[in-house]
């Protein structure tokens, strides 16, 4: 991608968008409003891909979150104790631990990108990158693709086994009985 | 000088500054009373905030998109080299879509596309 | 501000939106409103530039018809056109926008609609007092009213309650009361009902607050059938035209406005040479799938359910052949054959209605005066109208039970397919005594 | 240089939108009166639409107690953004497109998924149960046809061999997609209707719940979601024509007047049904969608993807 600085402007505007929708996605109290943070982050990372030449892989990942990150948002506020924040929330557990841990995981991952020299062999930006992922599709990586394939199936029957109560041999949790939250219960059986 | 996605993205931004600017024309100085901003549901007040843990019938469904959306990775790079790969690609992708047909049929007698 | 001014000049000329209010005996009046090109009747007070209050409103629907004018956005006006009921104790009798018996209605309505965009008249300021319904600020740790995660009532209005579900997920449950100005219901009819996501849990109907006896409506055939024989001609016309004014409510339900207005006008200018037309009509829905796609096996009644309630249409769709009129000579001369569907669901009610709608036109064309027995018992175009009690209060009692499980827009569907009409009690208790029946 | 610069590309789209949004306007309402049988007025049907944009603008935009208002602001500029790049997707000419990315068909599919994002923010953000409902209720619909609305578009690009929609709209040259994929266009419609949602497939803001997801706009909110629910119809209609009726192809007239004339047509064809169908129950649709249209979208694939082996 040619362009010089209006490339490197546009990148470090995606850049920046991802980290601070992705900071805002734990700061702020709302459900649906974290989700859409989340989506803008990731909208913004598929948008660096595209800068970085693969578009077909940018523009499939913002297709993709979107549905997803729907689904989130309506999982979110459907389990969540309070589901539009408007009682504020304090959903922090060992805080002090957590920011210790995540900023260790940064300085780990940003130190190579900064201290190694990368060879900067910039190959030619791929004409047909789609075409030949499709190539990769259909030749060496078929294997890849079945099992994908199965792998999906197999996803998609858990998923109405665990998440569907009727079915065809009736109620799913029928002969099972609630799981009661109070301790004692569980000592006095 | 950024190339077609560059313009796509000029556009996007565009039309949404825009948009947005024209919202802002909708600034009124006079601040809204309390029963001017009740939400309608037909006349009488509403008992609760409707913003609540909402039942969505179709969370089952939800969740079966989330696996068959992914099958749509893989039928774009598909069509684009289906005619030079040939019958070979033709069979493949319809073992594919095979398999996750089956997920949908699965899902269909489980009754998952009926509301919960 | 030249703009505003040029714009709001530009806008005079716009067709008017009109939230109207349909009190008692101004539902037909109110609906052929829309017929003009300069009117439009819109769905919710928030799209609305005039407030249209017709006819009678019992005293305890004022509040929320002042909830009602405050929800409409400025420029706002509104017009009172009593029809014959004195508007006198309204909170909105003050405004002096008043369409009196002789006065053009849509003349009037675009009137006082471009004489609020030209600011001869002004807005009008929200009536009800500037104070929250439930004081809570302050209250909390960031004083936004709640209290923990879920307690309390944060900005004002309590949160959901959880509860259980036929799918094993204990989620909020939303009790809503869908109120007495909710636009595909009748004025006056309040569903109070409780939603798991789109899901009734529970409907209910409220008793109707034309029931009170303070208001009487004008005397229509059917009510005048009741103590004296009224012409068949004259009684099966007015049946159909009730029928055809239903389709064109019913048609507004299921999104089609465009074709609501056909019927209606049809409804407007019908003759008893009209039967052809109706047949044409009812084909042309049924080929446009418009009974099938959103009735086909909904809201349905069982036939043992509506035994002995006479509910006319929504009795005869269920496979009930109770029809008064059979009983009648006059219509037995005319070879009277009542029309009985059988699935007893909202498509089923459409075919029934459509049809009693052509065959009422057909006996119309054929009495050559004919008189209705005039026993005290009469089959109204929603059932047997009786001294004691109206169709709507007998349907009342099944619609807990229809509404349950049923997603909103079924429920919607269900409720329009029955056609109720909450002033038919103002009918039947207001029903003139024996003496005062001339 | 298969695409503009950014400004030239931002007014043409644009004033595309705005011409389609007040076509659709006249159009829209010109039908209704002929279904209404009513009498067609000039100042009705061309000058009406001007008049009550200008009322909207006029208007004062209302709230509810405790929306959430910047979701409430960007759901309008989202789907507008949305349907401008939809648009510009859509080539008019043979180099004549405001942008065509070689991926340029992915990049319309992500900007149709997207609307079901502006759509669930601008029913949520109310804080009004009617407005909640219109959004969940899209959530179910737009969950269900995005799979058969890609199916059905991606069998345009077998022929073309890439993902350009100007590729596709090159590989028609010899035969229409309309011809050579008989189910293609009809699947494509019947989802486009339910990706615009207009008409039969208008769910979300459904007049059973009052006007659904704007049932609390008035103003400058009521009439820009208005004419971005227009604008995402026109971006439907013009890549419709684009994708199965052969884009700029067409004898005697020049390429633009063609994609111009074939995207109007779809547009009356979409807007005669929104006034002659009624509403489609949003169970059935979901059913209809994942059990009909998936295999009909695939069949559609393979039978022309077959064909041309």
């Amino acid at each position: 991608m040619s362009g010089g600085l209006l490339v490197d402007v546009i990148f470090w505007l995606f850049a920046a968008g991802a980290l601070v929708t992705g900071y805002r996605v734990f700061r702020t109290d709302s459900m649906v409003r974290a989700a859409f943070y989340l989506l803008a982050s990731f909208a913004a990372v598929g948008g660096i891909l595209v800068l970085l030449g693969a578009e077909f892989v940018g523009m499939v990942l913002i297709l993709m979150m979107a549905g997803e990150m729907l689904i989130m948002a309506i999982v979110m506020v459907m389990y969540m104790m309070n589901p539009a924040g408007l009682n504020p929330m304090w959903m922090v557990h060992q805080h002090r631990v957590a920011v210790a841990a995540g900023v260790l995981a940064f300085a780990v991952l940003a130190a190579p990108v900064l201290l190694v020299d990368f060879p900067d062999r910039p190959n030619p930006a791929p004409e047909e990158a789609t075409a030949q992922l499709g190539e990769e599709l259909l030749g060496d990586s078929m294997l890849v693709f079945q099992t994908a394939g199965v792998g999906l199936l197999s996803t998609m029957i858990g998923v109405v086994v665990l998440a569907s109560r009727r079915g065809r041999y009736g109620e799913a949790d029928e002969g099972s009985s609630e799981p009661s939250l109070e301790l004692q219960d569980a000592e006095s059986r | 000088m950024l190339g077609p996605m560059g313009v796509t993205l000029a556009v996007f931004v565009g039309s949404l500054v825009v948009v947005l600017g024209l919202w802002m024309t909708g600034r009124d100085p006079r601040p809204r009373s309390a029963p001017e901003s009740v939400p309608f549901i037909g006349g009488r007040p509403p008992a609760v905030h409707a913003w609540s843990r909402y039942h969505a019938r179709y969370h089952v469904m939800a969740l079966v998109f989330l696996a068959f959306d992914m099958e749509m990775v893989y039928m774009y790079p598909w069509a684009v080299v289906f005619v030079r790969e040939g019958p070979i690609a033709m069979v493949e992708m319809g073992m594919f879509i095979t398999i996750l047909l089956l997920g949908i049929l699965y899902a269909w007698r489980e009754q998952v596309f009926e509301w919960a | 501000m030249g703009v505003r001014d040029a714009l709001a000049h530009l806008a005079g000329g716009a067709v008017a939106p009109v939230f109207a209010v349909a009190g008692g005996g101004a539902r037909e009046a109110v609906a052929e409103l829309a017929l003009s090109p300069s009117v439009e009747l819109v769905d919710s007070p928030a799209a609305a530039s005039v407030l249209l209050v017709a006819g009678f409103l019992p005293s305890d629907l004022h509040t929320p018809l002042a909830a009602l004018h405050d929800a409409m956005p400025d420029p706002r006006c509104t017009v009172s056109w009593p029809l014959g009921s004195d508007h006198g104790s309204m909170p909105l009798s003050s405004s002096r926008l008043r369409i009196g018996p002789d006065d053009e209605p849509v003349q009037a309505v675009t009137r006082a609609y471009r004489a609020l965009l030209s600011g001869v008249v002004a807005t009008e300021p929200p009536i009800q007092p500037d104070v929250d319904p439930n004081p809570w600020r302050g209250v909390g740790p960031y004083g936004q009213g709640g209290r923990g995660m879920t307690g309390g009532t944060p900005y004002g209005r309590p949160m959901a309650e959880l509860g259980p579900d036929r799918d094993g997920l204990r989620l909020d449950v939303l009790p809503l009361s869908i109120g007495p100005f909710f636009p595909r219901f009748p004025a006056g009819l309040i569903l109070d009902v409780v939603m798991a996501g789109d899901l009734v849990i529970e409907g209910r109907v409220a008793d109707s607050p034309f029931g009170g006896g303070e208001w009487r409506p004008p005397v229509g055939p059917f009510v005048r059938a009741l103590s004296e024989p009224v012409p068949v001609a004259e009684i099966e016309l007015a049946r159909a035209r009730q029928h055809l004014r239903w389709a064109s409510d019913a048609l507004i339900t299921q999104g089609l406005p465009a074709f609501a207005m056909r019927v209606r006008r049809l409804a407007v200018t019908l003759t008893p040479g009209h039967a052809s037309s109706v047949r044409a009509l009812s084909r042309r829905l049924r080929l446009l799938r418009v009974p099938q796609w959103s009735g086909a096996g909904v809201g349905r009644i069982a036939p043992e359910l509506l035994t002995g309630l006479a509910l006319g249409p929504v009795s005869r769709a269920a496979g009930l052949g109770e029809d008064a009129r059979a009983a009648d000579p006059a219509y037995a001369e005319l070879g009277f054959e009542p029309i009985v569907a059988r699935d007893g669901d909202a498509a089923a009610r459409w075919d029934v209605r459509l049809a009693e709608a052509a065959q009422s036109l057909e006996l119309a064309a054929r009495a050559r005066g004919q008189r209705t027995g005039g026993v005290g018992i009469v089959e109204g175009p929603r059932g047997r109208l009786g001294p004691d009690d109206s169709p709507f209060q007998r349907l009342q009692s099944l619609l807990p039970d229809l509404l349950a499980g049923l997603e909103w827009g079924d429920a919607v569907t269900a409720l329009a397919s029955l056609d109720l009409d909450p002033e038919e009690a103002g009918t039947v208790a207001a029903r003139p005594s024996r003496a005062e029946a001339a | 240089m298969d695409y503009a610069s950014p400004p030239i590309a931002l007014i043409a789209v644009g004033l595309a939108m705005a011409a389609g949004v007040y076509l659709i306007a006249v159009l829209d309402r010109s039908i209704a009166v002929l279904v209404g049988a009513g009498r067609w007025t000039w100042r009705g049907a061309i000058v009406g639409p001007i008049r009550s944009a200008a009322l909207l603008l006029v208007q004062r935009r209302r709230t509810t107690e405790r929306p959430d208002s910047p979701g409430w602001t960007l759901a309008p500029a989202l789907l507008t953004g949305l349907a401008a790049v939809a648009l510009a997707m859509v080539p008019i000419g043979p180099d004549m497109a405001a942008a065509d990315p070689s991926t340029g068909f992915v990049v319309f599919s992500a900007a149709i998924v997207f609307v079901m994002i502006a759509v669930f923010l601008h029913g949520w953000s109310p804080n009004s149960a009617l407005a909640m409902h219109g959004a969940y209720r899209f959530g179910a619909q737009a969950l269900s046809f995005q799979i058969p609305f890609l199916l059905a578009m991606l069998a345009t690009a077998l022929p073309a061999e890439s993902l350009s929609i100007v590729d596709i709209v090159d590989a028609q040259e010899p035969l229409w997609n309309v011809v050579r994929q008989p189910l293609g266009l009809p699947l494509y419609l019947v989802v486009g209707v339910a990706v615009s949602f207009w008409g039969p497939l208008n769910l979300p803001d459904a007049s059973d719940l009052a006007g659904g997801t704007s049932v609390e706009d008035s103003g400058v909110a009521r009439l820009l979601w208005k004419s971005a629910r227009a604008a995402m119809l026109v971006a439907v209609a013009a890549m419709g024509a684009a994708g199965f009726l052969g884009g700029w192809w067409g004898p005697w007239l020049p390429g633009p007047v063609w994609m111009v004339i074939k995207a109007v047509a779809l547009l009356t064809l979409l807007l005669v049904a929104g006034h002659l169908l009624p509403r489609v129950r949003i169970q059935r649709f979901v059913v209809i969608a994942w059990v009909i249209l998936i295999p009909l979208a695939l069949v559609n694939i393979f039978v022309s993807g077959a064909l041309l082996l």
